[in-house]
């Protein structure tokens, strides 16, 4: 469905608060938000599931430990058997220092990785920010969910709250 | 790592030797490495095999020839280890009748003169510009003429040389000064012992030089006689000392040693009763126990009533008693070459019967038959311009003799010496020796037991030997091996029964180094006892004077070792400082006279005839009123060290360019009725403003923690322990404290294992003379670093010698121990290091593995002995020449990776791979590290501690061993046995 | 270095919703925020840059000269020997580890405790952090006789067997714990300055905007990435919170687990963390009173930053001081005699001035920010600081050079004196720290924009005063 | 979503990929492994037709191989015990003999071009007699092990080891090439193979994985 979005820039977190508030109240589909900062609650207002990167991080952890523990156990019982200092092949109490810095390696490295890729977040991508959103403007994407409201309505909601421009975009 | 290690040194003596005698192809097997072609395709490496092939030489494979050292003149045993058709190491002949299978330091040394750049290469004429090479042809006739114009004109020829000469050459030399109307052989010893013979002469009525038989000996009193370092015949001695102190045997036996000192000789190390005792105080000394000795033996003499004023008194009778009760097993030796002093001790050892038992005048030593008033004479003579001809041989007179004897003099001066030296500096001509390495030779260290030397390598540089030389002055054309061959044929085979066919006699004695012939000693009188006199005390030295000692330093010996590195480098088995020499003072008169260590100070001779500056050394336990010097420094050439060790930006040189390392004290030596005087003369000893660091290799010196840090109850660290005789017999075990170690591991064994080298060293025996440092030197390839990196602490030996001392004056206590690495079973270096480079071997061994090493240093600083040495630089040969002395076997290791003591891991292989290649098991003592190989005392004892039958095994189980520092439960592989000395109880007690 | 108080920047924009916060000085806007921190990016450098930039670059050249010369010549070209084998190297190895870690500590710790003080220092303290540890990362590389051969710490497949590494070794360890000390800090740090680099590319033109459009990795400000991004934040930090403290107990066993008397105790892992902690802090410190003077951000980093820094400063250099007193009782109570020679060498012994150095610069004078006067003092705690780094720094040659000059076997003993080369990596350690910083400070908004906007806009919102947060 | 971006990214990763797999397989190597190495020698001796058809045994030549760590390059001598007499191939020998019966002559002495390069090293003459003026060969050297091993051939030798295990099939080499990789991982894992010792060996002295075995 070719949609239509209205963009709305709003000088202060309260204005773009109220948009939204509205915006659900009418049934307007809200397509995003946008601020310079995090906005605390926003995620509940707007309804955004809580993150599953805890469950990324934590399978990340767990493939760093188990790699690295697994690893040391074979290349130093397994693969060479190498007598060191006396020490038992399986010396499993040297291992956890490295074991830990894998899991703490991996764990972040597959956090943060996920964040970009769900983020489509990627170096050289171009950006479709609104203008001003990175300095101190806050911005409301909205979008008719049917036929039901005019199309002039969206622009008027998003002024009656105080946005300062109303941009029309092409829709995805 | 960017040195290949064995192979490009096959390719050796292209350089040297490829014209002469096609030595190329008896080499067999060179590789050449054509530059850095590495980034082709294939490494372009070139071999290039010998064109005839040798039954003998396998490229690869090392072979031994039994022959002698050159040394020194004491004659011991040397088995050369070559490869590919040169020698690369030097260790001891079993069985050799003079040192019994040991290599003293020097002994071990001396290859490395063979390598010697600087050696002269065919026959040097003297011009107006200096030295230019000429021909032998040219030599011999120009010489040849000259001893002709000598001979008809009667005039006189003088063969001024050192003792080192075997029947042969003897002979050669007889019939040479023979053809002149008024020739004659000169033999001085640098260090001299004429007073010995002379004594003898007038006590037995022949000029001879017992033979001492420490094994023999129950009872050994010494006066300065340093008889286990530097003394005639240090091996010999050692290894006959060590014999007559053995714990193993049944019943267990252990001499008594008495020694009185003025400075602290390693012998005085070792003694059981040490006393400081003036050079002046000697000859009272002696008379008083002569004088006690012959009221036990009711004998009334000249000496009576001497023993009242004696100094030590006490002891004096203590000692009389002792002696006098093992009589016949007793032995009084004095180092003084002073002819009083001497009479005495021949006096008191015919009072003990010592004579036939403890010294053998049938076999008497001619490993010094130096004959100082003798040359007195020559000095004369020269002074008066009346010689001729002067050939010098085997000695450098212009170095040893201080410039006091005038060889310029001479008419013509023939020099046969191998390299520049003092002497040759003065010679017409210079008619050059081969290396002992080099040459047939033969030898008579004592009396009817003949050695033999034969070449290991062809020449390196154009030489021929005396005994040529002078064949070839009276129109012989024999080689030199006929020669040699020839007289042994007419002298030697006709004496001896054994063989009948001589080439067959011949082939064994080369074989056996050496041939012993039916015993045909000097006639000697009976004592004389006329001859004994008693010795006053010297008036004191002046107000503020100082008696001076002139000593020789184990390695340095006189100075023929001036130009050699590894000599130099190898720490002073008392003072532990390397290339120097130095003034020592006893610390109370360093401290009267606000000395300290390293201040530089004039010592002069109080009649003014010499002086030299030196550093201060405080030498603990030296007497108060001696100053002691050591002989064999300030060599003139040793410049040539400037360039030893690296060159960066706050690295210092070892010795400036034009400088000499040391200073000599050869000017010091004083003469006394025709003696040379080494000890005794009144010397002041001035400050001359500065100080300079002397670079020892130790800085704490005793096993006593610093006072105001040790913990109280450990004031002393309990490293070496040591007891005495009779605690021993009471309880084996008990001078070792133990530590209660949990049976339990925190793991379980994970690595059981067959075999487990290890390695016992016995405390009891080891004299710390340091061979085994030097051996182990040459056997594993250690760099020498230099003066600069000694003094930061960076030198490369694998094995060291520490040396504590306890007390101070005459309660001076010293112990050494051997420290290398102990092959930790459970090694705190190996845990460490990131990148598995030192590992643990499945039979035991603590293997470092130069090429895995990054050089992080880890390893070297848990290391609880601190035997781990890093390659701080590169440290390059001083020549191209030099490198053939390395071993093949080992790598050498590129800067930036740690080294350490390995077991010599490569003669373990070497064994194995021979006991594969015969289908057997490795043989219990067919391994012996370089270090075992060379002791003198048979101290160290390496094998497989699993296999109980091992000779390292029984002594592992004996309840004097013990691992230092058991309490960190790392299982060290090496084992110390206590010390054990025959003290009282209480003179050396208990724990270090 | 006398800094004065804060003055009042005229904003370029007077905004009618203004916050007081003492947290944020001035009265902010949210353009204020943007304006204040870009304004310095945007500018030529002042001279006053320059002239430091200078300064580390030439302290870096003698670094380079020094460090270069060695590895071309050999490791003998330092003071070490045979007995001590680790001299200047790990000290600065472990110096400079510590730096690193308030960085973590400031911005993951006191993000999981919701300090809302740190977002001004954050950005830079992780800033110093990822230098820090560059720095720190070099000396055990350099030290090496043969760095060209490091690589073999990891365990890459090779031909050798495969032969693997020594996992048993605490040096493999440090490998591992600085590796993913680095990885994880650079992580943290780029994945927060994400929102900042967007906001640069949306103020720059041209060649800037595109640059900086490639570093942003097209951030929009999507409430949607909002929220996974605060999450993925408060994951890294609970994933860091762990990692400073195993690194530098991880940098500690290269020193606990060898039987070195002096060395060889369990009292040194938390020891280190904690010294590691208050090294940082002063560290932080140090530079914010710089940065501040420097950058004209007297707004952000206010006397009430400083403040709390001081505080943590006097608690941890007071644990700091437990930590040596622990280490006695322990020497003494062990009843081993080598523990017990180490103590009293260390502080007795040849080496004795260093301890005593390390002594009154880390337990004596942080204990002066006890009084609330040197703490207003610019002048004091600058001083202050710089102490503490000199005797932190003090701190770990003790521990390294005094425990290895004199250990079991007295024949072994000898002394450590460095060498001018030795010297020169020191100073280029510093030289590479300051100039890394100050490019960063020159290209990179020093101050964490998003962060402050937040605060500002949280005051703003609630209508009360962001100090009520202010740390214990 | 496979986005345009990622799906370039993805397509230069694969190319990546395979190009590593292609250079694995194909010849070749990494630096320092110099497997198939056969340079050119100054006399193109085959031992396709020394140790091949005419059955030499390799230590005939290689004679150090028992005693020695080096089995070692033969002398000229050793050459010499053949050549002596044996100056051309037989078949060169064979077509002189036939020209020389053709044109009624004794046959000349042929020597083959090679063979004429040993005569020249050895310095004989055209009769074979002695100048005096010899050069050695100077061969090129082709098996290197690493640098810092101590490889040593007798004890191989000793326990039963066939020259071909390593050399590989020397008797079909006209010139002679490196055929394994020498590499320190391909010694270690016929050292673990070998853990147990062939019939010749005692029980106890397996092959060794120790570092000392090789390096010291």
């Amino acid at each position: 469905m070719n949609q239509r979005i209205h963009v709305g820039v709003f000088r202060d977190e309260a204005s773009l608060l109220s948009a939204i508030a509205e915006s659900q109240e009418r049934g307007v589909r809200i397509v995003d938000a946008y601020s310079p900062y995090p906005i605390h609650g926003i995620d509940a207002r707007l309804g955004i599931r809580r993150s599953r990167l805890t469950i990324v991080c934590f399978l990340g952890c767990l493939t760093g430990l188990a790699v690295g523990l697994g690893f040391q156990y074979w290349s130093s019982a397994v693969s060479w058997p190498v007598n060191v200092g006396g020490k038992p092949f399986d010396s499993l109490p040297a291992f956890v220092p490295v074991g830990f810095e894998l899991t703490v390696l991996c764990g972040g490295l597959s956090t943060a990785f996920v964040l970009l890729m769900r983020s489509r977040l990627w170096p050289g991508k171009s950006s479709r920010a609104v203008e001003g959103v990175t300095d101190d403007c806050f911005a409301l994407a909205i979008a008719r969910k049917d036929a039901s409201l005019p199309a002039a309505e969206l622009p008027a909601l998003l002024e009656r709250h105080g946005a300062v421009e109303v941009r029309l975009e092409g829709g995805s | 790592m960017d040195r290949r290690d064995r192979d490009d040194l096959l390719l050796p003596f292209e350089d040297v030797a490829s014209s002469r005698r096609g030595f190329l192809q008896l080499v067999g097997f060179g590789i050449t490495s054509a530059g850095l072609a590495s980034c082709s395709r294939g490494p372009a490496v070139h071999a290039v095999p010998a064109l005839e092939v040798s039954r003998e030489l396998v490229p690869g494979r090392a072979y031994w020839i039994a022959s002698t050292c050159g040394g020194c003149e004491a004659g011991c045993g040397v088995l050369a280890k070559c490869r590919d058709g040169r020698p690369v190491k030097l260790e001891g002949l079993p069985g050799h009748p003079v040192s019994r299978g040991g290599l003293c330091p020097a002994g071990q040394g001396s290859i490395l003169s063979l390598y010697d750049s600087r050696r002269f290469d065919g026959p040097q004429r003297a011009t107006s510009a200096g030295h230019q090479p000429a021909s032998w042809t040219a030599a011999d006739a120009e010489l040849i003429a000259a001893f002709e114009r000598v001979r008809a004109a009667g005039g006189r020829v003088r063969l001024l040389t050192g003792t080192a000469h075997g029947p042969s050459t003897r002979t050669a030399i007889r019939g040479f000064l023979d053809s002149f109307g008024d020739g004659e052989l000169v033999v001085y010893d640098p260090l001299s012992v004429s007073a010995i013979a002379d004594a003898h002469a007038a006590t037995h009525g022949a000029r001879i030089l017992p033979r001492y038989r420490f094994d023999r000996a129950r009872t050994i009193v010494s006066f300065d006689a340093d008889f286990l370092s530097t003394w005639i015949s240090p091996v010999e001695h050692t290894a006959a000392y060590t014999a007559g102190r053995a714990l193993d045997a049944d019943p267990p036996r252990m001499s008594r040693h008495f020694q009185l000192e003025a400075r602290t000789s390693l012998t005085g190390c070792r003694a059981d009763v040490r006393r400081r005792l003036a050079p002046r105080d000697v000859g009272p000394a002696l008379s008083g126990l002569c004088a006690l000795l012959e009221r036990h033996a009711g004998v009334a003499g000249r000496l009576a009533g001497a023993d009242e004023s004696a100094p030590h008194r006490g002891l004096l009778e203590r000692m009389a008693d002792e002696l006098w009760a093992t009589r016949g097993e007793s032995l009084v030796v004095a180092g003084a070459n002073d002819e009083g002093v001497q009479v005495l001790v021949n006096h008191a050892n015919e009072l003990l019967g010592g004579y036939g038992t403890t010294l053998d005048l049938e076999r008497p030593s001619r490993q010094r038959g130096g004959d100082d008033r003798a040359l007195e004479r020559l000095g004369a003579e020269l002074a008066e311009d009346s010689v001729d001809v002067l050939i010098v041989q085997g000695a450098n007179p212009g170095y040893d003799l201080g410039g006091r004897l005038p060889v310029d003099r001479a008419k013509l001066l023939v020099c046969c010496a191998q390299a520049p030296d003092e002497t040759t500096a003065h010679a017409g001509w210079v008619c050059p020796e081969p290396h002992f390495l080099e040459a047939w030779d033969d030898g008579e260290p004592h009396t009817g037991a003949l050695v033999l030397r034969q070449p290991t390598v062809p020449l390196l540089r154009d030489g021929r030997t005396l005994r040529e030389s002078l064949a070839r002055w009276s129109g012989d054309a024999r080689s030199d091996r006929e020669l040699l061959r020839d007289h042994w044929r007419a002298e030697v085979f006709p004496r001896q029964t054994a063989r009948s066919d001589f080439d067959e006699f011949f082939d064994r004695a080369l074989h056996d180094g050496h041939v012993v012939l039916p015993a045909d000693g000097p006639r000697v009188s009976a004592f004389r006892a006329d001859a004994v006199r008693p010795l006053d005390r010297a008036a004191p030295p002046a107000e503020g004077a100082l008696e001076l000692v002139l000593y020789a330093k184990a390695g340095m010996l006189d100075g023929r070792h001036g130009h050699n590195p590894w000599l130099h480098e190898l720490p002073d088995p008392v003072s532990k400082i390397t290339w120097d020499n130095y003034a020592c003072l006893s610390p109370a008169t360093a401290k009267s006279r606000g000395l300290a260590e390293g201040d530089l100070v004039r010592v002069d001779l109080a009649d003014g005839s010499g002086a030299v500056e030196l550093p201060v050394h405080v030498q603990a336990g030296q007497h108060d009123e001696v100053v002691a010097v050591a002989l064999g420094y300030g060599r003139a050439g040793t410049d040539r060290f400037t360039a030893v060790g690296p060159r960066w930006l706050e690295g210092r040189r070892t010795v400036e360019p034009g400088g000499v390392i040391g200073a000599s004290a050869a000017t010091l030596v004083g003469s006394a009725a025709g003696r040379r005087r080494f000890d005794g003369a009144a010397a002041t000893v001035t400050p001359v403003g500065g100080a300079v660091e002397l670079a020892a290799t130790q800085d704490h010196h005793s096993l006593t923690l610093p006072g105001s840090l040790a913990p109280k109850g450990h004031e002393v660290r309990e490293v070496v322990f040591s007891g005495s005789f009779d605690d021993w017999r009471a309880d084996p075990g008990g001078a070792v404290h133990r530590h209660a170690l949990p049976e339990d591991d925190l793991w379980p064994e994970d690595h059981a294992r067959a075999t487990t080298w290890g390695m016992t060293i016995d405390l009891a025996r080891c004299t710390g003379c340091s061979a085994c440092v030097v051996g182990c030197q040459a056997e594993n390839n250690v760099p020498v670093v230099g003066r600069d990196e000694v003094l930061r602490h960076r030198e490369m030996s694998w094995l060291r010698i520490d040396r504590y001392y306890q007390g101070e004056g005459d309660d001076l206590r010293t112990l050494h121990q051997p420290m290398l690495c102990q092959h930790c079973d459970h090694a705190p270096c190996e845990s460490v290091c990131p990148v598995l480079a030192t590992v643990h071997s499945s039979e035991g061994l603590n293997q470092q593995v130069y090429n895995r090493c990054v050089g992080t240093r880890y390893c070297a600083n848990t290391c609880p002995y601190k035997v781990r040495r890093f390659n701080w630089f590169d440290y390059p040969h001083e020549s191209e020449l030099e490198n053939h002395s390395l071993n093949p076997d080992v790598t050498i290791r590129t800067r930036g990776v740690m080294e350490k003591c390995s077991f010599c891991v490569q003669r373990i292989q070497e064994a194995k791979a021979e006991a594969a290649r015969e289908g057997r098991a490795v043989r219990d003592g067919e391994v012996a590290p370089a270090c075992q190989q060379s002791c003198p005392a048979d101290a160290i004892v390496f094998g497989d501690l699993k296999d109980p039958d091992s000779r390292v095994a029984r002594l592992a189980a004996d309840p004097r061993a013990y691992v230092v520092l058991e309490e960190l439960n790392v299982r060290p592989s090496v084992r110390y046995l206590a010390h054990v000395h025959n003290g009282a109880s209480e003179e050396h007690g208990h724990g270090s | 270095m006398v800094l004065e108080a804060p003055t009042l920047a005229v904003p370029a924009e007077p905004r009618p919703a203004a916050t007081p916060a003492a947290l944020v000085g001035g009265q902010k806007s949210c353009r204020d925020v943007t304006q204040d921190i870009c304004a310095p990016l945007e500018r030529r450098p002042t001279g006053l840059w320059w002239a430091a930039f200078l300064g580390a670059a030439t302290l870096l050249a003698i670094g380079v000269a020094s460090v270069w010369y060695q590895i071309a010549t050999g490791i003998g070209t330092w003071g070490l020997n045979r007995t001590v084998g680790w001299g200047f190297d790990i000290t600065n190895f472990v110096f400079w580890v510590g730096i690193g870690h308030a960085g973590t500590l400031i911005s993951a710790v006191l993000l999981l405790f919701r300090q809302k003080w740190r977002t001004s220092i954050n950005r830079s303290a992780e800033a110093m952090t990822i230098f820090a540890v560059i720095c720190a990362g070099l000396y055990p590389v350099i030290h090496m006789g043969r760095p060209w051969l490091a690589y073999w710490v990891f365990p890459y497949p090779n031909f050798r067997g495969p032969l693997w590494v020594n996992w048993r070794s605490a040096l493999l360890w440090d490998v591992f714990a600085i590796g993913t000390y680095f990885t994880i800090s650079l992580v943290f740090w780029y994945v927060g300055l994400i929102p900042d680099l967007a906001t640069l590319r949306d103020r720059a033109r041209g060649l800037r905007r595109r640059i900086f459009g490639v570093l942003s990795f097209g951030w929009d400000g999507s409430a949607r990435t909002w929220s996974r991004y605060e999450m993925a934040c408060v994951l890294l930090a609970s994933l860091a919170t762990p990692l400073v403290v195993s690194v530098h107990s991880v940098v500690s066993t290269d020193f606990a687990t060898s039987v070195v008397p002096g060395w060889h105790t369990t009292v040194l892992p938390p020891y280190f963390v904690i010294g590691a902690v208050f090294s940082g802090f002063a560290m932080v410190l140090m530079l914010m009173l710089i940065a501040r003077k420097v950058m004209s951000f007297e707004h952000y980093i206010t006397p009430a930053h400083i403040q709390a820094m001081c505080k943590i400063l006097v608690f941890t250099g007071s644990i700091v001081g437990l930590a040596y007193a622990t280490e006695l009782f322990t020497a003494w109570y062990s009843g081993s005699p080598y523990e017990q020679f180490a103590f009293a060498n260390r502080i007795r012994g040849p080496m004795g001035w260093s301890y005593a150095i390390m002594v009154l610069c880390n337990v004596v004078a942080p204990q002066l920010l006890w009084s609330r006067r040197v703490r207003g003092s610019l002048g004091m705690v600058f001083l202050i600081t710089i102490l503490v780094n000199v005797g932190m720094w003090f701190e770990r040659f003790v521990i390294i050079a005094t425990s290895l000059q004199r250990d079991y076997l007295p024949s072994a003993w000898s002394g450590y004196t460095p060498t001018m080369v030795e010297v020169g990596a020191l100073i280029g350690g510093f030289g590479l720290f300051f100039t890394l910083f100050l490019l960063f400070c020159r290209f990179l908004p020093m101050i964490s924009m998003f962060e402050i906007k937040a605060v500002v806009a949280e005051a703003q919102h609630h209508g009360h005063d962001a100090k009520g947060e202010e740390p214990r | 979503m496979l986005s345009a971006l990622n799906a370039k990214i993805l397509a230069v990763l694969m190319l990546a990929l395979g190009a590593a797999v292609l250079a694995g397989t194909a010849e070749v190597h990494l630096p320092g492994n110099h497997e198939g190495y056969a340079p050119v020698q100054p006399i193109a001796y085959s031992h396709r037709l020394h140790a091949g058809e005419l059955r030499i045994d390799c230590q005939y030549c290689h004679h150090g191989a028992e005693t020695s760590r080096h089995a070692g390059i033969p002398s000229a001598s050793i050459c010499m015990n053949c050549h002596a007499t044996v100056t051309a191939g037989f078949d060169a020998v064979l077509q002189e003999r036939e020209r020389a019966e053709r044109e009624g002559r004794e046959p000349e002495r042929i020597v083959s071009s090679e063979l004429r390069k040993l005569y020249d090293a050895l310095g004989l003459d055209e009769d074979l007699q002695p100048t005096g003026a010899s050069t050695p060969i100077e061969w090129v050297r082709v098996h290197n092990v690493a640098d810092f091993v101590y490889f040593d051939h007798r004890v191989h030798v000793a326990r039963g080891l066939a020259c071909e295990t390593c050399h590989g099939p020397v008797q079909s080499m006209e010139r002679i090439r490196q055929f394994s990789d020498l590499s320190m991982g391909w010694c270690v894992q016929c050292h673990r193979d070998s853990s147990v010792a062939p019939e010749t060996g005692a029980g106890r002295d397996r092959a060794s994985t120790d570092c000392a075995g090789c390096h010291y």
